[in-house]
């Protein structure tokens, strides 16, 4: 990574995490429904996003990928109007490459699949990275979709954050391999292991997985090792199940923590800046907050977009809405 | 009689059950240490022990199918599906397997297991968390479907589906998880599946409904007779499968008005068959057409316009005044 | 005009399809080098190549999840699965996914798919090959679902699905593969999703049905006809989703006698939403219970006793000898 | 294995072979329904459930593992049956430790882990055997399944056949792994690949896999590598996409071949103990035929077994049925 890169991974870290309080705040609010922080996985998910070309190659997400799609242009607003309960926050610009949230764990998997399946017989070099967490690996839809991936040679990159817990159940009940990356021989894709709180190691793991898939040599199973650095979501009470302490060590291998302090001591950052990059993300996050809801939602969202063209019934339906709720303020 | 709410009902159900007969256990998602993301299951890890509360992977299609493993081995499992609709992961398992294993081996391995679910709306959830379900698992030949909506019943219904000897898929309003309280008698009783129950007696209209429906059913018949001067009887079916033919024929040619209310989209939701019951055994003591209250026939939306989707009291009051106005 | 049987005509239609637009690609188990279990894609891979015409690894949830990007990315998938017991594998992706997929990003990523997949028994295959579970799949909402009966419907619906910008089900009836044959037309001309056609006209009595179950119609309407002097009118919908609301109130006003038969387990299944839509639509013209034939609500058996299972042109008119014996 | 072990796996390695000779004769007169032959398996099927208990091990079938069934006791006449259409033949005697074929591509995987898994909890130290192919191996079930075991750390014995085909799809458009039996690191399970048709190399590496399982060490991914000698089932041609010549060359591998040459080559068999054999197979085989053809499916088989008690609908649905096939004869 160069040096402006890694300001860069700093700058979108630092904003993730800022997003994420202040969702948590709005969350706690009742102006924002359920939402699972990133927190603890910035580098993971930065480092990872930051290692495709934004524009060109496409990012299938879970849902705790906020910093990839920061780093791919998602406009902020659009992400708190999205979980929100805004089904506008849905519509991701033309130009953005990036499939919607996937609340169904694995299910985005064999999609990224087929996504830079299609691009291939296009023949198009794009390239596809597809999220998903040590929990989501213990779906079908995982091995499907590698095995796929493998048969077809395409041009995905599995990144599997482990990040130590599904909701409240721990990685080492998830399963009893030694490693999940193990599991790429088993589909002969490519498999590496990266420590996911090392930004720069993310970047360089991710980078040559870009390379190969972008060179027709396949696909890239990675396990990024992390932690989760919270609840799973802000309906969960983890003191429930982690072990008292945990936290509070894990917090100590906090990757913007790490990288902060390596910026510093490269000389490459200065308190100062650090301040001033805080309050411009607080702005920033706080003004997408607002314009996201400012943009009430319309009773139309209900209806729209469900076919192109509604069925007879559903426009009867959507009629009737229309007589009830058409002039409600919006 | 102890006041609860639903969730502290489908706790004792399952404390109860467990403690009757150490065959019966629990698996699932979270269902151990953290004791279910709605508490559920809370404290019966500690009380039954990790062999029988068992946190398992996150695989759906696996909780059930060793579910059946289970069963056939001599175990009375009692799976819990995080959300009904990631129920869908298991689908294969539970229309292909569970319901059929009975059937096809003849009476060999029968499938004494329990799924429990939450489901519906009204709750502010993440997509893909809120539809109503039902009808695709009441489609499934083999596989029965209970779906109580007061406290009482869920711990009752549960305690008869556990004890019944094939395979129940028992769902429970997650809106009503909280909110719903009631009275739970002392002991379950014998209640037993495939009984609906009139939850409200009234001359005029019948509404029939289930699980989170039954309370808006019971608003809007309070209304009805408020506004309209109405008299609303409340059928609560309780069980879907097997389906109480004939109360829902008697509680319909009592008033001949009928108003089917479900929470799903309409189209090939569980009221058609509703509908087409009364059709086949009251049909000559219609008044009037029946009429179906549902959410339109889109996915369920995200929380900022849940409200315009979900079945509403004026929805329901409106089809009582349309039954009622010839 | 041409006379060919169904899988002469879906085969026609996809090799029409491919050659149209050359975004159209095939993927599916055995659809490739073989050309399909029952040759519905016999020589499409020698015309369009390795590339449109895909033999995958055997995972139904893959093969519809593929598609779900192979749509994102450009390309118009008509994955097939091979038996629809075994889309059970694939129903999170399908009611999960390709369904709400238009839906959730407020469409930006529109699906265009068309799922091809036979159903329905008769034919004496092995267990889980031979259920007509299509009410399951009418109960996703996003998603759309064409069954037709005959070999130029077969044909030109299956033209218009693939055309379709939203996700379609086309549902195969395994018994017409062979046996039914009939005329195709020279050009597939426009047929559209979403209408119901007469295949019969009728003035006592009006038969609603689809797929295999349209013959049974008919058959039964000929038998009515010389045994019973009842002139019958049969409706073949031929989309249950869109549902032609208009034909079926219509067809039903017309007699007032209506008879809906369905293949699958009678609880539960589409036949209910069709006499719900009756009731809705056409209540006041009924002068008799709308007649419901199905199987019993039990899974599909073994071959031996299928003919017991299905269905039979008895049973159709029994019915009809009901609807018009008041 | 014991000389008389190696003369009683021959035994039913042939029985299993002229079981199918006979089964595709009466399918092709239209007296039994499609069904999947054995042939060029019986060396893998054989073997490998001759390494556990009968009695008190248990078989997990697919459709396509006879020999086993009949190892642990399957009535030759109750498969005869079930392949006839009546569903009779699907109710295995209480003690005969088999579950039902299974139709749906390894959706038994997960059945095997929960059974195993409740006889453990009862203290019972049962081991169950699963049998699939490798088209099957695609399938999530297989992941799911694996992985439970892996965790619960289960008796199971997960005996994969790759016999080459699934119905016209080779083994190398199924995976681009370079084995099958690689996987099982993936959940921490044992793995072995071995020669499928050599039946002492199956016993022995089965053997291993249940001393294993039994002795609480876990479940075991067993590949056996063997070649479906002839079409998929009754319904297929497989002509359309084996090519010219690799039947025939595959057949020099025979196990039956194989494994009478060794007999004879040892001094334990001979060409007039074969005869004998074969033709008491042969009247075994028309005598279960005969058998099961005689016992004609009965009307209520629809309606019996549902459920333990019909709901009032079937039931009523059921005397609809008694009305008018009651008097038929059966
Ligand atoms: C198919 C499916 N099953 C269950 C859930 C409920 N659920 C949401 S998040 C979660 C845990 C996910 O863990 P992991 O995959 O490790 O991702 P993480 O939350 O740790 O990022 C569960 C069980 C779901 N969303 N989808
Ligand atoms: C879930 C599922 N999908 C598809 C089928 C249809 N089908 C039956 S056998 C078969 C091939 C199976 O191949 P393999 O697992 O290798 O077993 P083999 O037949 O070679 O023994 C297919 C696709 C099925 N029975 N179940
Ligand atoms: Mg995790
Ligand atoms: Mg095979």
């Amino acid at each position: 990574m160069t040096t402006e890169q890694l300001v860069d991974a700093y700058t979108w870290m630092t904003l993730s995490r800022v997003v994420d309080e202040r969702a948590f705040t709005l969350q706690r609010q009742g102006r924002l429904g359920t939402f699972s922080p990133t927190k603890g996985q910035e580098a993971s998910v930065v480092g990872s996003a930051m290692a495709l070309t934004v524009g060109q190659d496409w990012i299938v997400p879970q849902y705790r990928e906020l910093g990839a799609c920061l780093v791919h242009g998602l406009p902020l607003d659009l992400w708190f109007m999205y979980w929100m309960g805004n089904m506008s926050g849905g519509r991701i610009p033309d130009d953005v490459r990036i499939l919607p949230v996937q609340i169904s764990l694995a299910a985005q998997l064999p999609h990224a699949v087929g996504l830079a399946w299609a691009r291939r017989l296009q023949n198009l070099d794009d390239v596809v990275i597809a999220y998903f967490g040590d929990g989501a690996s213990s779906e079908g839809d995982f091995h499907e979709a590698l095995n796929f991936a493998g048969v077809l040679r395409v041009p995905v990159i599995f990144f599997l954050q482990n990040n130590g817990w599904a909701i409240s159940t721990p990685r080492s009940a998830q399963t009893a391999a030694t490693s999940f990356a193990c599991r790429a021989q088993g589909y002969g894709v490519a498999g590496a292991t990266v420590d996911g709180n090392d930004v720069v190691a993310v970047y360089e793991v991710t980078k040559e997985a870009v390379a190969r898939a972008r060179a027709d040599e396949g696909s890239t199973l990675i396990e990024s090792i992390t932690y989760r650095l919270g609840p799973h979501n802000t309906a969960d009470d983890h003191t429930r199940y982690v072990a008292e302490g945990e936290m509070e060590t894990m917090a100590e291998f906090d990757p913007i923590v790490r990288l902060r302090t390596h910026l510093i001591s490269q000389g490459l950052w200065d308190e100062h800046r650090d301040t001033e990059l805080l309050a411009g993300h607080a702005r920033r996050a706080q003004q997408a907050a607002v314009t996201a809801e400012a943009r009430r939602p319309h009773y139309s969202q209900v209806f729209d977009h469900v076919f192109a063209r509604p069925t007879p019934r559903l426009a009867r339906q959507a009629a009737e809405a229309e007589r009830r709720h058409g002039q409600e303020p919006s | 009689m102890t006041t609860m709410n639903m969730i502290e009902a489908i706790n004792l159900a399952l404390r109860e059950s467990m403690y009757a007969d150490d065959r019966v256990m629990v698996l699932g998602e979270d269902v151990g240490q953290l004791g279910g993301v709605f508490r559920a299951t809370a404290g019966l890890q500690a009380q039954f022990g990790r062999h029988r509360v068992v946190d398992t992977p996150l695989a759906e299609g696996a909780i059930i199918g060793t579910a059946v493993g289970l069963a056939a081995g001599g175990m009375i499992p009692v799976p819990e599906i995080q959300f009904l609709g990631f129920a869908h992961q298991a689908f294969h398992q539970i229309a292909g397997q569970v319901a059929r294993f009975r059937h096809r081996s003849q009476g060999r391995y029968p499938m004494p297991m329990t799924i429990r679910a939450p489901f519906g709306g009204g709750v502010r959830t993440p997509e893909l968390h809120s539809d109503a379900l039902e009808a695709q698992f009441a489609h499934c030949p083999g596989l029965k479907v209970v779906a109580p909506s007061n406290p009482a019943d869920a711990r009752s219904l549960l305690i008869a589906s556990i004890i019944d000897p094939d395979p129940v898929l028992f769902l429970e309003p997650l809106k009503g998880y909280r909110l719903v309280k009631g009275e739970v008698p002392e002991s379950a009783g014998g209640d037993t599946i495939g009984s609906a129950r009139t939850v409200r007696a009234g001359d005029d209209v019948t509404i029939i409904a289930w699980s989170a429906s039954v309370q808006l059913a019971e608003q809007a018949a309070v209304r009805a007779g408020e506004e309209l001067g109405v008299s609303v009887e409340v059928l609560d079916l309780r069980s879907l499968i097997p389906l109480d033919v004939t109360s829902i024929a008697t509680a319909a040619a009592k008033t001949g008005r009928v108003v089917v209310v479900q929470e799903s989209p309409v189209t090939g939701g569980f009221a058609s068959e509703v509908m087409a019951t009364i059709v086949e055994e009251a049909f000559y003591d219609l008044e009037a057409p029946v009429q179906r209250v549902g959410a339109p026939d889109a996915p369920y939306p995200l929380p900022g316009v849940e409200e315009i989707y979900l079945p509403s009291v004026d929805a329901v009051l409106a089809a009582i005044r349309e039954v009622t106005s010839e």
